[in-house]
Formats: C-alpha cells, structure tokens, sequence
C-alpha cells in the first residue's frame, strides 16, 4: 500500500511539473507502461532503475547532483509519443530510461531523437531500435538477433553435447506467437539456422490468444521434431506445455525465448514435473553462479528489503545493470547535453563478468551494447538455473523434458 | 450544439457581405470561437505536452467525427471503423518506404483505397441491422488485423513499419511540434465541415431519413443503399486521412495500434457521449473523454492498475442510462437557445417555391396497370389474379374489408412487393411501359404512395418529413424547404411544421403521411386510408385537398374505409374480397352489388334485408 | 489419417467448450433480443470466483460449478433488470455501448483485484490423458463434452416440458400475445438474461482446470462465440450446438492444414459469408436481418 | 361486470381513443362494430393493460384495472382473444394451447378444459403436434379461442375472430362464437363484419374515430339505416 501512495504521489507530482525542485537535481524520465495489459513486467522493470537511483543517490548522486525520476506511464505507442514529450518537454528531463515494450520503445525513441534528449533503453530487445541511425538511442540489453542466435547456437553449443549426437541430425522447429516480439526472434532464428546449417523442419506462427495449440503440436508431432523453439507469452507457454503433454509429444528439448519460460507462474500453472527440463534463453536469472554475475546476490537483497517480494523475475536485474553503467557514463560526461554524453557511453569500456547480469559494456557507433549476451538456462526442480555458458551456470545441462 | 446554419442561406448580393453575414450569425461565430480554442491553447501554453494532448484531440475527435457520418447520421454502428485508419496508415508509410512518395500525396492513394476497401465492405454489409453489422465490421477488422500480421514480408508483420525520419513539411515530420497541430487541426477543420455540410444537405436528410424508416425513405425514392454507400465512403476517406497523419506523428506503425478493436470501440464512444448523429457531438465527446482520460491514467492509472478503466467503463453504462442523447442530444437546444440569444441573429428570408413538374398526358390514357398479380404468403393468398387499370386524371377507389388485400396491392404497384407472379406496367413521360425493379425507383418514376400505418421521421420536424419528399425533385436544400412549405400549407400542416413529428397527433401524422407524398410530386398518388382517424371536417378537407391534387393533372388510386367520403371522391371503384377483385365499375352501382353487401356485412344480412 | 482423426476429435472437444458458452449467448438473444458484449466477461468473472472458491475452500472446480451457475444467474438477471431493461425501448446502439462500457468495466476491474497474473485452479486428475484407440482425450474434455450435451438436453426438456420454459418461448415469439395469456415478459427477459448467464458460470467451472484465468480471457473466447451463435442462425441452442462443432473443427483442421496464426482468419472468413449470403445461419432455424 | 367510463388513450402523444364508455354486464354478448382505425383494437388494448390510458376509469368486477399489469388483469379472468391471431408460430398447437393456462389462477381444471376445448375444436385435436405457425388461416383462429378459452375467462374479448379468413370459414367462426355465448361465457365481440356480431348481441356500440357513436341492442342496431350508411356510404 506504501508503495501505492508513493507511487500516486510521484505521479501527482509528475503532473505538477514543479519548477521548484532543487536546481542542482539531474532529472530523468523513467518510461515504462505502468499500467493495461504490460504493467507486470513494466514495473517490474521500473524497480530495477529505481534501485539503482537510490544507490546512486546514497552514494552521493551524480557528482554530487541529486537524481530526481519523473515517471511517464504509456500503455501504446500513442500514449508513448504523448509520455516522451512530456518528458522531454514539461519535465525537461535530461535523459529517459525505459521502456521493457518494443513497440513503446520504437514510437518513444522518436521522439526523443527529434527532441536531442538521449534516450536509455534497457529492456527493450527489438532490433530496429538502434538500427535507425538515431544519435541519441542506447541500449544496454542483448536484441532479439542476439536472443535468436544464442538460441540457434545453444542447439550446436550445449544441446546436441548433451545428448551425444551431432546437431546437423536434429529435426529443430521454431514456434511462435505472431506479435511483435515472437514475429521478431523467429524472423532472426530462422535466418540463423538457414546460415548454421540446422535441419529446420516446421516455422509456426500462432496467436498468444489462441485457446488451442494442439493443431501446432500434431504438426510437430508430425514432422517429428527432435528440437523445439518457442519465443512466447505466459498463456501460450502454458497451453504448450499441457497440451505437448496431452497429445503425448516428447520432443528432445524445448526451448524457450524468455516470456513466459522465466516466469513461476508459469512453472507453477504448467507443474514444476511438466516443466522439468525445459531450457530458457534470457536475461540473467537470479540462479546463476555469482562468480560470472558480481553484485546479484546483493541486488536480490536490495530488491527484497524495499518490495517485500523476491523479484518477479530477471527484468528489474538488467534494467538495475543497465541503468548502473550508464549512470556511470553520465558522470563520467564533461556535461549532460546529448554530444557529451554521446562522447561519454562510447568511451564506456566494461569487460564480461563484471557486472550484476554478468554482461559486459562496450556501445557500438549504433548504441547497441555489443557485450550483452543471453545465458542459457533451465528448469530443474522448479527452479530457473542458469546452465550454459560454464562459467556462469551453476547446475549441468539435463536432456528430456517432463519428470519420468 | 447543433449548428443549423449554411452558407448557401445568404442572399447572392456580394460575396463579401454574405460572408459577414453569415460570420455575423451567433452560431456561427460562437462555434468559431470554441474551436479556435483548440489552435489557441497549446500556441499559448507553448508546450510539447499540451500540443501532443491537442494533437491527440484533433485526431481523435476527427476520427470519432467521421465515424459519425456512417454511425450517427447513417445509424449503422460500425465497430471496426478503425481498418480504414489503418489503411490510410499503412498505405502512406509503404508509399514512403518503396517509391519515396511524400505523405502529402500518399494519404490520398490511402484515402482511394479506404473508399474502394469501404465499398466492397459495406455493399454487402448493409442488408445487415443493428448488432449484426457492428459484428460484420469487427470480423473485418480483425481479419485485416491477422492479415498485416501474417504477410509481414509486406506491410512488416508485427513487428511494424518505421516511418524514416526525414524532416520538413514535403514529408509532414517537425521537430518543432506545433507543425503537427496545425495539420491536425487542418484536418479536423476540414471533417466538421463535411460532416456540417452532409448534416445540412440533401444527403445528411436523405441518410436521417433512411436511419429512421427504411420503407418510408424508399417511398420518397431514396435509395438506402447508395446513400449509406455514400456515408461510409465519404466516411472511411476522411477516417484514412487522419490515419495517414497519425502514422507520419507517431512514425512507426504496427498491426495491432493501426486495426485496434479498442480504438474502433473508443471512437464510436466519443460519439455517443456526445451525442450521437449531432455535428458537434463528437468533438465535444472527444473534448471531454480525452483530457480526462490522460489525466485519469496519470493520477489513477500510476496508483492502481485499471483503476481508470473501470472508472471509463462505469461512466459509459451510466451515460447510455442518463443520457442516451449525449451531450449535445441533452443539453443543445438549451445551449443553442442561449446562444442565439447574443447579437446579430438573422433570419433568412423565405424563398419563392420552385415551379412544380409539369405533368404531361392526355387524361383517360392508361398510366398504371397490373396483370394478373398474385401474391403468396406460405399458404395464404392475399392477391389473387388481380387485374386492373388506372386512367390519367382518375380518382380510382379500392375499397374491401380488412385483409381482403388492398394493401398488399398498393405494395405491388410501389414497388415494395414483388408479385409471385404477374406484372405491374407503369406508362412513363413518354408513353412507354416500364417495370421498375426497386420501391424508390417506383418513387422517382411518379408513383408516390402513402402508408396506412403513418410511417413519420419521428425526431425531424414537420417541415423537415416534408423535405425528404422535396429532395426527389429539388437537390438544394432552399429549394426543398420553400416547396415544403408550399405542402404544408396546401394540407394544413402550416401552423405545426417546426414540431417533432413524434409528437403529433394521428390526424395530422395522416396528414403529414400525405403532404410527404405530395412533396415528391408524384404523377400517381396512392393513398392508403389517409382518412383514418380524421374528424368529420378534416376529412371533408381531405377530400377537397385530393380533388385539388386531380385537377394538377394527378392521378389518384385510394384504399378507404371511410365509405361515404370514398363514394363521393371517386370516380370509379374497384371492390376486392380475399385477394380477389369482385366488382368494379360506378360508385352507385357498384355498391348494390349483391357480393359487394355479402362481403361487407355478411351473407345472412342481404338475405335478410332482402337485397 | 491418424492426425485426421484426432484433430477432429480435438475440434469436437474444443466446440463442445464453445457450445456451452455460445448456448448462453443465444439465450439472451434469441429472447432479449441484446447482443451481449460482455459475454466473455460473464466468463471471466466465473473463473476468478472458480479459482477463489479453489484457493479458500479448496473446492474442486466441478464442484464450484453449482455456486457458479446460481452466482451468474443472478449476476445475468441484474444486469437484465437495472442495465438492459431501461435501455429496452431506447435505440439499439444505446444497448451495445453498455454492454461494452460493462466490458470495460469489467475487465478492469479484474485488472484492479486481481492485477495481471495470471492464476490456474489446480484440479487433479481431470487432466489425465485418456487414450482411446491410440488417440487421446482428457477427462476434463469428456466432461465438457457430456456437459454441453446434457446443457443443451436439458434446456430443451425445461423449454420443451415445462410451463415457465412454454413462457419463454412464447415471449420470444410474440411478446404482445404472450402477455396477453398473463406471462410478465419483463420477469421473463431476467430469467432468460440470467440463464444465459448461468451457462457461462458452467462454462468456467469447466473450463477453469484447462486455462489460466486472467482479466482478458474472456475476450479470447468471445468473438468465437459470436461467430459460433451467428453460424447457428441467431435464436437456436440446437443451433449454436452444431455451430460450435463447426468452428471447433474447422479451428482444428485449419491450424493444422493452413497455418495455426490464420485460422482466425478462416472462421471470420466463414462469418461474414454467413451473415451476407445466409443471415438465417446454416441452418435455417433464424434470421440474421431482422 | 366490466365498466369502461371516460376512456381516453393512444400511443406516445397521438390520441386514438376518447372519452370512451361502454359497459359489459355478465352473462351479457356485447358488441363492438366499427370501421378500420376506429380504435376498436386499441380499446380491447387498453381493457387488458396493454395501453395505459391517460384518462378515464376501467372497473372490472368492482376493483379498478386501468394501470394495472396485464398479468393481473389475465389473472381476474378478463382474456383477450387478439386480433390476427397472434399465435407462437413456432410453437406446437399443444403448447400454443397450454399457453393459455399459463396464469397461476388458471392452472387449476386446465386439464378438464384442455378435454372441453379438443371437443369444441375437433380439428385442433387432429393437429395438435403440428407447428401452429402451419396451420390455415381459420385453423390459427380456432386455436386462438382455444388458448384464450383456456385462461378460464370470466370475460372473453374477442377482436375480429372473422378477419381475413374464406366467407366459408367466417360462417364457422361465428357458429363456434354462438356456442361459446350459449355456453354462458359473458363475451365482448369487436367486429367489422357487422351483421352476424349483431345478431348474436344483447347490446351493441357502434365506434367511429375513437369515439362511441351509438349505443343499441343488437337487434335495434341491425334495424337502424345508419349501419348501412357507416359502411357503404350509401
């Protein structure tokens, strides 16, 4: 309830727009969608930044400056546009962090271009993102190609390994729901194991709405699929699994682009026993061994002692990451204009391993941080560990999906 | 808000001083100035903010306002309307993308293909009422929807278009905000005024017309579906164009933003709450719901998830319960009242009537004949081998009792019936016999007809009813409006021609029934028992009025049960009983004829009066 | 043929899920004469109660089936009585906006409680497989499909058989007739508003062990029962009954043969097909123009 | 029985009937003539609660009806027999028939009079599982009385039974309308076809544009030259 309060009040105060904050205070806006049909993950993002504001702000701020976050709330791209120029104008902030949704991140991003305001993205994992040119557009997260490869890659790396066979001999399928984020991933999945050379067999587009996939599993079932990708939400994760179950479809492995494979509730609505083996890319999970990812055991206690809860899951760990380096390249900028700060993030140099999600730092001309990678993990006994690469897993790569 | 006022209204003396005549209407500079607020504010208040808000204001109320020329004037609830937001959308940006054509040309190859998409939706879709053409709208708009999505190598699947950002007005995107507003509010400009316009025109009463009673409207030769066409072609150009500017505001589109059923549902909203049908209505709809809505999502929106949806939902249920009128439907008339009570009202001076149409002919010559009509329900035979002809320049009365099928005959010879089998023949203006196919086809031939259930535009005025009639043989609305009068004066409908027909009572709503006819000049009249319900000396006006229409050359076929009136109007009488014609001939005689007393009154009463 | 056979299995188990929810639809239009739009939200409604009644008492869903039919009864019957009746004799759009305001409100309010998890009722067993004659069916797909027969069954015997059942029947067809041999149709109208409510409440005892509930389930189920009802030709249960088969079938066999994300596309196809060159549905039993 | 006094009504603000009065004593037949739109269908409207009436009393067996709910006032015996038959086309004739029953304060004895009515209408017997929507226009009628006869009137209000129907079968209709009098049921007969109503009436009211015009017996109206008049304008 505390947290609503404040929360309506930094909203109230949002909408106040007063001039009579401290002028020494750095402002920035905070873009997410806190409310409709995305505000789980949205906040849940939003927590990430806000942990590490408060740190910097214990720490003494940005070179002395205080950080004052004004929040934009944006349900679709419209909403988007109207948020970003609040931001940008009302708020005169000096940069915007955001923004989990691709769609939200795309119509939001142009504005800020028009506006010279830099724009942080630290979830967001469409492509065209940082591949329009724009000059004030980072992104510290992996993109979907990124997703899409290691994915591809996990099936010749990690999976065919374990199963002591050759990669080239396993019947792989791609499934996916046909919004933007399972359109996108499956777009690059497929060019990735046209470019490897894998035996793709079926590409399945279906709707997150769909009530019944057992048309996509028999297809499956009938191409008999060794390997399944699935880039989904929570619901279609769900129906997958039961209906795979069902319909008495045991592929190999199944695997999962973040979505609805990183959430309990997924696990906990499929059965911890369905889900028994079931690997995951994505964002860096809470299970992953502490030597690769510096800073995540201490983050999850953070995140605890000011929600209550453990985190619901890894977007508020990449957004806390995110928002640290380039909080770190914003005092490390001569200035907060948007050439300074450009100056500063292309300097950033972090290597792997150093960071909370494990991931690296170094932007490419496009803004695109070349050194974030997805791990791959699994589920093992109803817990989400991170298995591949080595140096980050803390449990060993298992084959066959469901419990015997 | 309903403005009733038009350009056309000013005396031809000077351009200029009509221009100032009409800017010296309260109405129109009261309206005026309210919406020059919406240019005025965000200049003013000179943030990006509040020009986005405006800008959204603009959209939508442009939106919701050309969703209203289909949904209010046209009453055909369309819940998809935003497939053609999306088209127009879609449409510029590709243009862009692949042949670097600039939006300002773009968004008209959009508006074409909005107008094409919208015919081949709602020619078939119109046969379909109420709740089962909203439901055909929304299967069309989500099947577009899944259709963007799938052939993504097209339109870019859901992973959407990104409008390149090149600056400058040749490809409508500014840094500088502002230029967004100005084009928004161009547009918007722009659709109230075609909405203004078809509201005032012979159109915007030929749709009300069709939206109130379907059989009526044909029966004054509108035909329903060309003027609904009309509405929703006119409606989805105007609808694709704001899509187009959306798109080039927002500069990156998606399948599920573009074909949102959400939106579709939120414009049609702001039309009701407004007030549904009212020029004004979806604008003040918009006005209202948006700010509100923006600043609902802010202080509730942040605090608890859903909270303003609810709050949305909740005040929808309560309008459609409070005020099923909306705002302007509720509160108009007051606030116009207020209104032209300021300075510088002026009324229009009456015009002079149009000439009437000249009807040609020699009298007795046939101008109408059926062939052997009959017509079948199921089982029931309601006419049956029905032959008969009606002379130029007669009164031919068609009496018989309830059911006998008098009825159903003048439904034959209007066009509102097809016979099972036989013909009806009519005799056009050069002689020839002719068919027609359709009810208002009847109408515009000359065969003009009344309805023994009086069938008014309830919520349009006497005068108003009588328009509708007008608009067959006159396009401009004066026109219309001075031959109008000239009706109510000839059947006495003077002194109540600015009163909701719905409020009438049943002898002048008989009146109103004929004087619409009369407005459509017809060569033929036929009159299905206008007599009823009207006290003696109305009915022996009625009776003077018809001889008075004969003698401009009109012929007159007329079913009445008022026998003493008939007996003495008509020249010739034909007799039906059970579908079948059983007399015909002279009034006199044919009222002694034995079957003629039987079907009347019954066989045992001849026997026993001996007759 | 193997995969033939069981997607046509799979699309009768599927239809027979449509048929109970679009019974009820045609319910409330066949004699109310509104297309209720917040149709799916009935449904909604139903599975968050089914998974409260789950986590609280641990009833098992089956069981809360008999609190959920009485609950959407009187939901359907106060909707009737203090939203639909008033709008009776105002234009039909006015009737459409509220029930999509209720929509609205509804799913928020859904969205407010309940937040955007998304919850599942645990329901042992009825999720077994059952193999017969190598193609596979679940218990709670038996259920939902013995279920909707009986539904049906038993709504024909209670129109067909009892005088209250006569009187809805009678009002449908003619009102004015119908209150002449004493039946106050406006009691008539919230009992069948609440009936066809009241099918919704069995739909989400049934179908809560099969899917997660979530503030938006509703509206995937919804326009599938709109087509369903207007394939079924408006006013007949036995119609809605063999629609349902129909879509489900056709959601089968199209997911499978054309591609699963078009076969959306393949019923609204079917649909408006229907509504313009058949408004009396296939099978005649009503008309779509009216 | 039934006293109608000063009866004005009509539909929104058109006014059909005014000041209207006419009464029904028990036991009595009493009929009402009158030409197309006169307002007959509106008064037998307004006797059942169909119309409210916006002024004017309807006292039936003492207690005032007008304004009450129609399903009360089936409930007190006073059954409608509606013009154009009105059946529930897609009913069977069984339950078209049962409808009739349907009001609590008819249930009791339906089944006798389910029996009484088959003997009276030999035909409906042979049909009674046929759609009634399919029945010929004199069977639907018959049908009609059927359902109304099984309400258990105190009051029949019959509204034009002979419309639209074969002069053969008008013959019938008004012999089956003769027994249902004999048999003691107090019967208002609404008719245009004038003779045979008048024939069978204790009293009569001639009606003209919602207004009662003259009030008779049967016999003295039968006689009276301005029946003939009213209805061939002779």
């Amino acid at each position: 309830m505390k947290v609503l309060i404040k929360a309506a009040l930094a909203a109230g105060l949002a909408l106040s727009a007063a001039p009579s904050f401290a002028q020494d205070a750095v402002r920035i806006g905070a873009l997410y969608p806190f409310s409709g049909g995305l505000a789980l993950l949205g906040d849940e993002s939003f927590r990430g930044l806000e942990l590490a504001i408060e740190e910097r702000n214990a720490a003494g701020g940005l070179n002395g400056r205080k950080i004052e976050m004004v929040r934009g709330d944006a349900v679709d791209p419209n909403q988007a546009v109207g948020e970003a120029r609040r931001l940008t104008s009302v708020d005169k902030v000096s940069v915007i962090f955001g923004t989990y949704s691709s769609s939200l991140s795309l119509a939001a991003t142009q504005v800020a271009e028009l506006a010279g305001v830099p724009y942080f993205e630290l979830g967001a994992i469409s492509d065209p993102i940082t591949e329009r040119g724009f000059k004030n557009v980072y992104r510290t997260n992996p993109t979907a190609r990124i997703f899409a490869n290691r994915m591809v890659d996990a099936v010749a790396e990690a999976v065919a390994p374990a199963l002591g066979t050759d990669a080239k001999s396993l019947k792989v399928a791609i499934i996916h729901e046909d919004s933007l984020y399972g359109q996108t991933v499956a777009g690059y999945q497929q060019a990735r194991a046209k470019e490897v050379g894998l035996n793709l067999v079926e590409t399945l587009p279906y709707s997150a709405k769909s009530v019944d996939l057992t048309p996509v599993i028999l297809r499956l079932k009938s191409a008999g699929a060794d390997v399944v990708l699935q880039t989904s939400y929570q619901n279609d994760t769900v129906l997958f699994f039961r209906q795979m179950k069902e319909q008495g479809f045991k592929p190999k492995a199944v695997m999962g682009a973040g979505g609805g494979y990183s959430l309990r509730d997924t696990m906990q609505a499929v059965g911890p026993e369905n889900m028994e083996g079931a690997l995951n890319v994505d964002f860096t999970q809470y299970r992953t061994n502490p030597k690769a990812a510096p800073g995540i055991e201490e983050f999850v206690k953070k995140y605890e002692a000011k929600y209550g809860t453990a985190p619901r899951s890894g977007h508020s760990l990449a957004n806390y990451m995110g928002a640290k380096v380039l909080l770190d390249a914003m005092a490390a900028a001569k200035d907060l204009t948007a050439p300074a700060i450009r100056e500063a993030v292309m300097a950033v140099d972090v290597t792997e391993g150093t960071t909370a999600t494990g991931w690296g730092a170094k932007f490419n001309e496009a803004g695109q941080n070349e050194r974030a990678t997805p791990f791959l993990m699994q589920w093992q006994g109803g817990e989400l560990v991170t298995v591949f690469p080595a140096d980050a897993a803390v449990a060993e790569i298992k084959t066959g999906i469901g419990a015997e | 808000m309903t403005v009733r006022v038009s350009l056309s209204e000013a005396p031809p003396a000077g351009r200029l001083a009509a221009l100032m005549a009409w800017l010296g209407n309260p109405r129109v500079y009261t309206s005026l100035a309210a919406l020059s607020l919406i240019l005025v504010i965000p200049i003013v208040v000179d943030s990006p903010f509040i020009v986005h808000v405006f800008v959204t204001i603009c959209v939508f109320a442009g939106l919701s306002t050309a969703w209203n020329i289909v949904g209010g004037y046209a009453g055909q609830l369309s819940l998809g309307h935003m497939v053609f937001y999306g088209i127009g959308a879609y449409t510029t940006a590709l243009l862009i993308q692949h042949f670097g054509l600039t939006p300002w040309l773009g968004m008209w190859v959009g508006a074409a293909v909005s107008v094409a998409v919208s015919v081949f939706i709602g020619y078939p879709c119109f046969r379909l009422r109420g709740p089962f053409f909203a439901l055909a709208t929304i299967a069309f708009l989500e099947v577009v929807r899944l259709l963007a999505i799938h052939f993504h190598g097209f339109t870019g699947g859901s992973a959407g278009l990104i409008v390149p950002l090149k600056l400058g007005w040749a490809w409508m995107i500014f840094q500088d905000k502002i230029n967004y507003l100005y084009i928004a509010f161009g547009l918007l400009l722009a659709t109230l005024a075609v909405s203004y316009a078809i509201r005032t025109s012979r159109l915007g009463y030929c749709l009300t017309a069709v939206r109130e009673r379907e059989d009526a409207a044909s029966a004054a030769g509108i035909s329903n579906t060309d003027v609904k066409l009309k509405a929703v072609m006119i409606s989805a150009g105007l609808t694709s164009l704001f899509g187009s500017f959306h798109a080039m505001y927002l500069t990156f589109l998606e399948p599920e933003t573009m074909f949102s059923l959400a939106n579709s549902v939120s414009i049609a909203m702001f039309a009701l709450i407004g007030g549904l049908g009212t020029v004004a209505g979806p604008l003040l709809g918009t006005v209202l719901v948006v700010p509100i809505a923006e600043l609902a999502r802010g202080w509730l929106g942040a605090s608890a998830n859903g909270l303003h949806g609810f709050v949305y939902g909740v005040v929808l249920v309560l309008i459609t319960l409070t005020l099923p009128g909306g705002l302007a439907g509720t509160f108009g008339p007051r606030v116009t009242a207020l209104i032209d009570r300021l300075p510088g009202r002026r009324v229009a001076p009456d015009r002079e009537a149009p000439a009437l149409r000249h009807i040609e002919g020699t009298p007795g010559e046939p101008v109408l004949e059926t062939r052997d009509l009959v017509m079948k329900f199921g089982g029931l035979t309601a006419t049956d081998h029905v032959s008969i002809t009606l002379r130029r320049g007669e009164i031919l009365g068609v009496i018989g009792p309830n059911g006998a099928g008098k009825t159903t005959l003048f439904n034959q010879i209007s066009g509102f019936l097809k016979p099972t089998s036989g013909t009806v023949v009519i005799y056009d203006a050069e002689g020839r016999p002719v068919t027609p196919a359709r009810a208002d086809e009847y109408a515009r031939l000359g065969v003009g007809r009344t309805f023994q259930i009086v069938q008014p535009f309830g919520k349009l005025t006497v005068i108003e009813n009588i328009m509708i009639g007008a608009f067959m043989r006159h396009t401009s609305v004066d026109d219309a409006r001075a031959a109008a009068l000239r009706i109510a004066r000839l059947v006495g409908l003077l002194h109540v021609k600015d009163v909701e027909a719905r409020n009438l009572p049943i002898g002048d709503l008989k009146r109103l029934e004929v004087a619409r006819t009369l407005a459509t000049e017809p060569s033929i009249l036929l009159l299905d028992e206008v007599m009823a319900g009207q006290n003696q000396t109305d009915t022996q006006k009625m009776v003077e009025l018809i001889r008075t229409i004969r003698d401009t050359g009109v012929t007159v076929i007329a079913i009445e049960h008022n026998m003493q009136a008939i007996m003495s109007l008509s020249d010739r009488i034909v007799v039906i009983d059970s579908g079948k014609v059983i007399a015909q001939g002279d009034p006199r005689e044919v009222v002694r004829n034995r079957r003629v007393i039987e079907a009347y009154l019954g066989e045992d009463f001849v026997d026993a009066q001996g007759l | 043929m193997d995969v033939l056979v069981q997607l046509i299995l799979n699309g009768i188990m599927l239809g027979s899920m449509y048929a109970i929810i679009s019974v009820g639809l045609t319910l409330i239009f066949g004699i109310v004469r509104v297309v209720n739009f917040a149709h799916g939200e009935f449904l909604m409604v139903g599975m968050y109660a089914v998974y409260l009644l789950s986590l609280h008492l641990g009833l098992h869903p089956y069981v809360s089936a008999v609190p959920m039919v009485l609950m959407l009864f009187a939901v359907g019957a106060l909707v009737q009585r203090f939203i639909i009746q008033p709008l009776l004799g105002a234009d039909e759009h006015i009737q459409i906006f509220a029930t999509v305001g209720l929509s609205t409100a509804l799913i928020n309010l859904a969205l407010l409680v309940f937040g955007a998890d998304l919850y599942s009722v645990q329901a042992p067993g009825v999720r077994q497989p059952l193999s017969i004659g190598g193609y596979t069916v679940l218990h709670a797909q038996v259920v939902m499909l013995a279920s909707a027969l009986v539904l049906v069954a038993g709504l024909h015997l209670f129109m067909q058989r009892t005088p209250l059942g006569r009187a809805i029947r009678a009002t449908a067809q003619n009102r004015n007739a119908a209150q002449l041999m004493g039946v106050r149709v406006d009691r008539i109208y919230v009992i069948a508003f609440g009936l066809g409510a009241a099918c919704v409440g069995l739909a989400s005892a049934l179908i809560s062990p099969l899917f997660p509930v979530t503030p938006t389930i509703g509206t995937y189920f919804v326009l599938t029962a709109f087509v369903v009802v207007v394939l079924g030709g408006m006013r007949s249960m036995y119609g809605a009954f063999l629609g349902a088969m129909i879509i489900g079938i056709v959601d089968s066999l199209s997911g499978y043969y054309i591609a699963p994300d078009l076969k959306e596309v393949v019923y609204f196809a079917i649909f408006i097909l229907i509504l313009i060159f058949k408004p009396t549905g296939l099978f005649g039993f009503g008309r779509g123009t009216e | 029985m039934l006293k109608v006094s000063n009866v004005t009504a009509g539909y929104g603000r058109t006014v059909i009937l005014q000041d209207v009065s006419i009464e029904v004593g028990r036991g009595e037949v009493v009929t009402i003539i009158g030409a197309n739109g006169a307002g007959k269908t509106t008064l037998l409207r307004a006797i059942s609660g169909l119309v409210k009436p916006s002024a004017g009393r309807i006292t039936f067996d003492g207690t005032d009806i007008a304004g009450m709910a129609p399903a009360d006032i089936v409930g007190r015996g006073l059954i409608q027999v509606p013009e154009a038959r009105q059946l529930f086309p897609v009913m069977s004739v069984r339950d078209n028939v049962l409808m009739g029953a349907y009001h609590p304060a008819a249930r009791a004895g339906a089944d006798r009079r389910f029996a009484e009515v088959l003997d009276l209408f030999p035909r409906i017997g042979e049909r009674l599982d046929q759609l009634a929507g399919s029945l010929s226009g004199g069977e639907q009628q018959m049908v009609a009385i059927a359902r109304g006869l099984m309400a258990n009137p105190k009051l029949l209000m019959l509204d034009e039974p002979s419309l639209g129907l074969a002069p053969i079968i008008v013959q019938q209709m008004f012999g089956i309308v003769d027994r249902i009098c004999e048999m003691g049921t107090t019967v208002l007969l609404v008719e245009q076809k004038a003779f045979h109503a008048l024939k069978i009436a204790h009293r009569a009211y001639v009606i003209e544009n919602g207004r009662i015009a003259i009030e008779n017996t049967g016999a003295g109206l039968l006689a009276d030259p301005h029946i003939k008049t009213a209805y061939l304008g002779i």
